[in-house]
């Protein structure tokens, strides 16, 4: 079980970097957005779940572990849907005010 | 009380403080400065200060960035006007190092950080920690000082809150068309997405406060932070839909009531207690009226009740707040 | 070390309230100027709370045993145990203060704007001279 | 000699205050006011004279208004001296009404209701000044006159009226706070009382350096008794209209400040403490100086007005000098040469408006042979300057007479050069008008025969007080047993 | 009720302001009234505590019943109970005061106005009557917010003088929260009384001297002493009549009483005069500020403007006579808190007036004054000899203690100061006389004169006011020796 935590945090903290990568390196607004929005969502998911069996293991799986293991799965739930709606309505604001796409060079001949 | 952690974020927060005033583009130094709220948040956390931690990310990271941020939207973003002031700055830097060399030389005739024998942590609030069960059976202590020991205290805090609902109110208010400029730049995005998801989560925020508020006596919250959340969500469906939707749940007449109500409740509390022959706040003599109740069960409640009061004049006047701000004043519409 | 780790946050608080001193008197933009005037309650603050602080000791809330008739158990409690609650609520009430503060500083910063169209200290008192 | 509580001063110090509002709030008939204003004055100079018969039975009146600060009251104790002076004014009062009609309604004056009421005011400060039984009651009356009488300086709210006014106000409020104030508070502070006693309150321990700056201080902190270098708000203040002037530089003010410097002199150091210091030589000198300067500016004077008010700065200084020299007898001659003073001068001023009303002329080269159309006018004149002078036949020789034995008394014989000096040159200055009047004959006949004596109610008055002058010559105890009394001696 | 009283006196206005709120809602115009009422009920309750404390001495009040360093106590003594009952009268005055003011200037927020302004109150009266340190921080804070929205009701100008305001003044409280954080880390404690004997007992270490140093600071910041004033006079000239006639009187005397009572009841009065010894040089930055202050009012043009450095002037005096350290001096300081008050009061009461009739406040557009306004006129002139310093008004006396204060101190800078503020005054006030009473005509002629200016006086809600002002100020100056032997003077042998 605490393997399972510790893999499901790890895992987290991988994304959690391509995250962070993909915000600095990504060409334009959008992309970096997508970036933060989707990976981000994903990481913080995974390392509350991971908080979530580490506690229930550390607590010996008594009544009071899993009533924060529930308040963990409520936090999940809220970032399940706030954090992909923020980046939603982010990226909306930016197309209304007219941040322009990215698209590839042509090469100049 | 890790001191690593705590230290870790200090250092975080000296870096965002100095980029929060360094950044030209406003809205930059808001978000900074919202990042350094949250931060200061982790640091109360280190320094068991839960209560304070809570208020903070609700009202200084959250409410206070929403009126940062909504100001700036009213006005303008990035301040195009240069004015060497050189001078005026080293000038002031000198007095402020004046100032800060004052201060620093007296650090060493404090007490160590995180020193239990301190005078701060021995006389009064050993008092509390160790009567708060005793005198009023609940459990967490800055509550019950807070409504109980200090109630006075915490009234007048609410009324500040009033104040600078009323305040902001009547400086802004105004039924003007508004002038060119002040128009917003564009609409605000009007999308399905939001709405289902605010829909969905407005609720369950405003479950949650009212669990905080209900659960202070227990457990960290109260009315503040519970008002805040309250409030939160309230502007969250102003920001989703748009004022009118807003406005038909609480319009204008009634946050003015609502706000007065809150501390109405608060100070009434008060008033029956001198009524009922005890000084001004004297929960302990409310046993007479509540059934059932003895002296002590009687403060536990009393302070329920003004945490309710709290949690209401918080909550319109946050709201309120943001409506003004938002809409400069007019009311009909804001981010 | 024990110099760093016993008065570390001390010096933490006062460089931040003379960040946010220096930028109330000598940043020229309002918003800033109420940006720098929360640092520097926000300083005052992490004074107080670190006044507070206690090592090695909890949140303060009493972990309070009950009988079966729900009646507390009388119980010795140890102050060392708990966090100062007295400093916390000094600063809950400050942060509300400071927030209101805010609140009211913005108020006044949109009706400057709406009546001098700039957020600039000195332009502003360039248009009036 | 004993003491009575009597509410006889009040009523005297209330009267003309509350006459002052009804006055103003008459209305614009010129009958009622003056009525009013006759009746007021003459209650008034009834309940005086009943105090001062009893005064003369050798009692003293108080009365306690407030206390006002711990230990230190506002009160009223009536002696000799304060009843002399307030018999000067209530008498003199009468007459510059009566006078002040007779100068108004010809010339059709605006605002008379101010005009009476802020008069009837000064009086009310005057009167109680007299009867101010410590410094700080007299301070607040002092205070009040100087600003009772700024509507009067300023009548004619006209610019020069504005420059008169100007420096009449800088000049007796700057000294008053800036001199009088802080030495009467460390008089307090030093002796723990304020209350006048003829043995005075500072006892010989007393430091005399400090001695000397608060004898400075209250010497020209008073500068209404027009000692140089602040006498010049004096001249200034000729702006106003003749019956004011005659109030001024005869009756209230410059009385009112010789009065406070006679108070302070005899009532808050003592005789013995000026004799036996220093203090008496400081007085002297300061006091001559001003007499010689003040006659020889006289003397290029050619506004009569002018002339007059620096005739005056000079006699005030005799008073004072008469005080300095700290002895009985010259201080009973100061003490009655207010009397005989303010009768002489009022007559001078009266005749001067007179002329004025007549004819319209103000300088003494246009006054060449007046005489032989305005002989009363001139006669009066010339009785004044004779009391001024000190000649004969007039009161003003009696009290020169008691200062000149007050010196003799002091072995100060250089004071008795000043005032032969300065008797010559009063001569000098006022002799030549009266001669020209009557001796020379206007070559350019400047005054036609039309030109008659002023109206009856301007030509009464200085009659009057000529009479008065006169009186005075032959019953010279009428204010002699006050100043007696005052100082003690039979 | 009679032992309730203390707290009445604040609760009243707090309750008063949030029916006013309610009420204003759906009848604006019922909230003068109820303003009105409030401030009666007030200024009978304040007036029961200060016969209580004159005949029984000190009252503590325990709020929430709890014993006095848990719990917040209210510590009525002589001294505050009389500011108490001036802060309360003086609301009173200005409420009946506002009414046409409020209508002509404000418009549709007239029930804001009122709640705001009965908030003011609450915490000025708060702040003079609690006993424990962090209460009054928050009370501060009440009155400081609900000064700035007062001040910034008004237009043009106000809005970044306001600002200015709100940053100086936050900086003030945050200056005084500091100084009682580090009073709370030395101490312990919050209640002053309790504060007092820890800190006479304890030896006193840097960290204390840094807590007094700051709370002055911050209090000095408050009551805009001289190098820190630079935010009042916009403030309150720009700002709404009513408002300013009420700020001007109230605010700055109240952060001078702090200052006392943070000298007296905090901290030894000994540990400051014998062991900081800063009387020197506190002494003469009052010099500074008294001869500054006068000087930038004679450079002034507007009469509301020429006030308030004047009330910058006035500070000086309180602080120079508070820190003499003796007895006359700090009796004319705490005598000239209550006199100032009212002088100020009943000088921007008749400045209203004016303004009201007039439209501005500009000297040069007073011309023939007297004839038009004469009510107003003497209201002003009572006044303005008040600030002189002519006997019988209150202000010779309070001058009279601080002279002699100066000159048992030996301070004579200060002493001459005072003497020259007061010619200061004088010069001042007659130059406005003279242009009221001469320039009537345009024409140098008297005779045209009083037929020019038609009488044209302010409202008859406006000048009782004034005129209840000016016979309060010489009220005050005949009853000086009871004021001062029953309750300055009791309230100086807690300390001296």
């Amino acid at each position: 079980m605490i393997i399972l935590a510790i893999a499901l945090i790890v895992l987290g903290l991988f994304f959690f970097f391509g995250t962070s990568i993909g915000i600095l390196r990504l060409p334009d607004f959008y992309s970096r957005a997508h970036a933060a929005g989707k990976a981000d969502t994903l990481s913080t998911i995974l390392i509350i779940l991971g908080c979530a069996l580490f506690h229930l293991h550390q607590a010996h799986y008594d009544l009071a572990s899993f009533h924060v293991m529930a308040k963990l799965f409520v936090i999940i739930g809220f970032v399940f849907i706030g954090s992909p709606t923020a980046t939603h309505a982010i990226m909306d604001a930016a197309s209304a005010a007219g941040v322009e796409h990215w698209q590839k060079k042509k090469d100049k001949k | 009380m890790i001191f690593g952690l705590d230290a870790l974020s200090l250092v975080l927060i000296l870096i965002c403080a100095i980029l929060a005033l360094y950044i030209k583009d406003l809205m930059g130094s808001v978000i900074v400065f919202g990042a350094y709220s949250f931060l200061m948040c982790v640091v109360w956390t280190c320094n068991a200060a839960v209560d304070v931690a809570f208020t903070e990310a609700a009202v200084g990271a959250g409410v206070g960035t929403v009126f940062l941020v909504s100001t700036i939207y009213n006005t303008r973003r990035v301040d195009t006007y240069r004015k060497n002031r050189v001078l005026k700055q080293l000038f002031m830097f000198l007095v402020v190092c004046v100032v800060g060399s004052i201060l620093l030389k007296t650090i060493t005739d404090l007490p160590h950080w995180g020193d239990a024998q301190a005078p701060a942590n021995t006389h009064v609030s050993a008092y509390f920690l160790e009567n708060s069960i005793a005198d009023t059976h609940v459990p967490n202590v800055v509550t019950s000082v807070l409504a109980d020991y200090r109630g006075f205290d915490t009234m007048f805090e609410t009324c500040v809150v009033f104040v600078a609902f009323i305040a902001i109110f009547a400086l802004l208010r105004t039924r003007k068309i508004p002038a060119k400029d002040l128009t917003p730049p564009h609409t605000p995005v009007d999308s399905l997405i939001i709405k289902v998801a605010s829909h969905l989560m407005i609720p369950f925020m405003q479950l949650f406060a009212l669990y905080v508020v209900a659960h202070g006596h227990y457990s960290p919250g109260g009315g503040f932070q519970g008002g805040v959340i309250l409030g939160a969500s309230l502007i969250l469906l102003a920001i989703s839909y748009d004022f009118e939707r807003a406005l038909e749940y609480l319009n204008e007449k009634k946050i003015i009531l609502f706000v007065a109500l809150g501390v109405l409740i608060y100070a009434g509390i008060g008033v029956i207690c001198f009524f009922l022959g005890g000084n001004f706040l004297d929960y302990s003599v409310l046993s007479k009226i509540l059934p059932a109740t003895d002296t002590i069960m009687a403060r536990s409640h009393a302070m329920l009740g003004v945490e309710v009061g709290v949690a209401l004049t918080v909550m319109v006047s946050m709201y309120g707040i943001y409506l003004c701000l938002s809409s400069n004043g007019r009311m009909d519409k804001g981010i | 070390m024990e110099f760093i780790i016993n008065y570390f946050n001390y010096i933490i608080v006062v460089i931040i309230m003379m960040i946010g001193l220096w930028g109330m008197l000598a940043l020229s933009n309002l918003v800033k100027k109420l940006i720098s005037m929360a640092i520097f309650q926000t300083g005052i603050i992490l004074f107080y709370i670190s006044m507070g602080a206690k090592i090695d000791s909890s949140i303060p809330i009493i972990k309070q045993a009950y009988d079966e008739h729900h009646h507390p158990i009388h119980q010795v409690i140890n102050n060392a145990d708990y966090a100062n609650p007295l400093t916390q609520i000094l600063m809950l009430t400050a942060i509300v203060v400071g927030v209101a503060t805010l609140g009211l500083g913005l108020a006044l910063t949109q009706k400057v704007y709406s009546e001098h169209k700039s957020l600039n200290e000195d332009e502003i008192l360039e248009s009036l001279s | 000699m004993q003491t009575i509580s009597s509410l006889l001063p009040l009523f005297v110090v209330l009267i003309p205050f509350i006459g002052s509002i009804i006055i103003y709030f008459s209305k614009k008939s010129e009958n009622v006011r003056e009525t009013w204003t006759f009746l007021v004055a003459a209650l008034n100079l009834v309940l005086l004279l009943k105090m001062a018969q009893w005064i003369l039975a050798g009692n003293v009146y108080t009365f306690h208004i407030a206390e006002v600060l711990p230990g230190l009251p506002l009160f009223f104790k009536i002696d000799g001296f304060g009843m002399l002076f307030a018999c000067v004014a209530g008498s003199l009062w009468i007459v510059t009404s009566l006078y002040s009609i007779g100068y108004m309604r010809p010339l059709k004056e605006h605002a008379q209701n101010r005009y009476f009421a802020s008069f009837s005011l000064a009086i009310s400060a005057t009167m109680g000044v007299a009867f101010s039984g410590n410094i700080l009651t007299m301070y607040l009356f002092y205070e009040i006159l100087s600003l009772s009488t700024y509507p009067l300086v300023t009548h004619h709210q006209d610019a020069e009226a504005r420059g008169g006014g100007r420096k009449y106000l800088t000049f007796l409020l700057s000294t008053s706070i800036g001199f009088a104030l802080p030495a009467m508070i460390i008089t307090y502070l030093n002796t723990g009382t304020l209350s006048f006693s003829n043995a005075g309150i500072f006892n010989q321990t007393t430091d005399p350096t400090l001695l000397i700056v608060l004898l400075l201080l209250f010497l020209f902190g008073f500068a209404k008794s027009g000692i140089m270098p602040f006498h010049v708000w004096l001249p200034g203040a000729m702006v106003a209209p003749t019956p004011v002037s005659a109030l001024l530089h005869a009756v209230a003010v410059v009385k009112v400040g010789v009065f406070c410097v006679l108070r302070i002199l005899t009532g808050v150091f003592g005789i013995e403490l000026l004799s036996t210091t220093s203090l008496s030589t400081i007085v002297c000198v300061i006091a001559s100086f001003t007499v010689i300067v003040s006659s020889l500016i006289a003397l290029t004077q050619d506004n009569l007005k002018r002339r007059l008010a620096f005739s005056t700065v000079g006699q005030l200084s005799y008073i004072v000098l008469g005080a300095g020299i700290a002895t009985t007898f010259g201080v009973v001659g100061s003490m009655t040469h207010i009397a005989m003073h303010a009768f002489g001068k009022i007559t001078l001023f009266f005749c001067a408006g007179a002329i004025y009303v007549a004819t319209g002329k103000k300088y003494i080269s246009q006054m060449v042979g007046l005489g032989r159309q305005m002989p009363i006018t001139m006669i009066a004149f010339l009785v004044g300057s004779m009391s001024i002078i000190g000649l004969p036949l007039t009161g003003g020789i009696i009290s020169k007479w008691y200062m000149i034995l007050g010196a003799m008394d002091a072995e100060k014989m250089w004071i008795l050069v000043i005032y032969l000096i300065s008797s010559l040159l009063n001569a000098a200055y006022f002799l030549p008008i009266v001669y020209n009047a009557f001796f020379c004959k206007d070559e350019d006949a400047q005054f036609p025969d039309k030109v008659k004596e002023a109206p009856l109610a301007a030509l009464l008055p200085p009659v009057i007080t000529a009479i008065g002058t006169g009186i005075l010559f032959f019953y010279p105890e009428l204010f002699l047993n006050f100043a007696k009394l005052a100082v003690g001696v039979n | 009720m009679i032992e309730q009283a203390p707290i009445l006196i604040v609760v009243t206005p707090l309750l008063a302001a949030l029916f006013i709120t309610i009420i204003g809602l759906y009848r604006p115009l019922y909230s003068w009234v109820l303003t009105i009422i409030t401030f009666v009920i007030t200024s009978i309750f304040s007036f029961i505590t200060l016969k209580k404390v004159i005949e029984t001495g000190t009252i503590r009040y325990m709020l929430g019943n709890w014993p006095a360093p848990f719990g917040i106590e209210y510590v009525i003594d002589h001294l505050n109970a009389l500011i108490v009952f001036m802060i309360a009268v003086v609301g009173l005055i200005v409420a009946i005061y506002s009414k046409h003011d409020v209508k002509k200037e404000l418009g549709d927020k007239i029930p804001h106005f009122y709640s705001l302004f009965t908030l003011l109150v609450t915490g000025l009266l708060g702040i003079t009557l609690t006993g424990d340190a962090f209460n009054l921080y928050v009370l501060l804070e009440i009155s400081a917010l609900t000064s700035y929205a007062l001040l910034a009701l008004s237009k043009g100008r106000a809005y970044i003088a306001t600002f200015n305001y709100l940053i100086m003044g936050t900086i003030g409280a945050c200056f005084y929260l500091l100084g009682v954080g580090y009073l709370l880390i030395n101490t312990g404690s919050l209640n002053m009384t309790d504060i007092f004997v820890i800190l006479s007992n304890n030896p006193t270490s840097y960290a204390v001297l840094v807590a007094f140093l700051f709370i002055m600071i911050g209090m000095w910041i408050k009551m805009a002493l001289f190098p820190l004033h630079s935010w009042l006079p916009n403030a309150y000239t720009y700002a709404p009549t009513s408002t300013s006639c009420l700020l001007a009187p109230l605010m700055t005397k109240v952060s001078v009483y702090v200052m006392l009572r943070m000298m007296t009841s905090v901290f030894n009065y000994n540990y400051i005069f014998n062991v900081l010894g800063w009387q020197t040089i506190i002494v003469s930055l009052a010099v500074i500020a008294i001869l500054a202050g006068s000087i930038f009012a004679l450079r002034q043009d507007n009469l509301k403007k020429m006030l308030t450095y004047l009330i910058v002037a006035e500070i000086g005096y309180m602080v120079g006579g508070a820190w003499l350290g003796n007895a006359n001096g700090f009796t004319g300081a705490s005598y000239h808190i209550i006199a100032d008050g009212f002088m100020t009061l009943c000088l921007f009461l008749a400045v209203g007036c004016i303004i009201y009739k007039i439209g501005d406040a500009q000297i040069s557009s007073m011309k023939g004054i007297f004839t038009k306004m004469p009510i107003t006129m003497i209201g002003f002139l009572v006044g303005a000899f008040s600030m002189i310093g002519v006997p019988p008004t209150c202000g010779f006396f309070s001058k009279w203690y601080l002279i002699s204060g100066a000159y048992e101190a030996q301070a004579w800078p200060f002493m001459v100061a005072l003497l020259i503020s007061s010619l200061v005054n004088a010069i001042l006030f007659f130059r406005i006389i003279e242009v009221g009473y001469f320039q009537a005509m345009p024409n140098e002629d008297p005779e045209a004169h009083p037929k020019q200016q038609k009488y044209n006086e302010a409202p008859i809600s406006m000048l009782i006011p004034l005129l209840t002002t000016a016979a309060i100020l010489i009220g005050i100056g005949l009853y000086t020796s009871e004021i001062v032997t029953y309750l300055i003077e009791p309230f100086m042998d807690n300390f001296l």
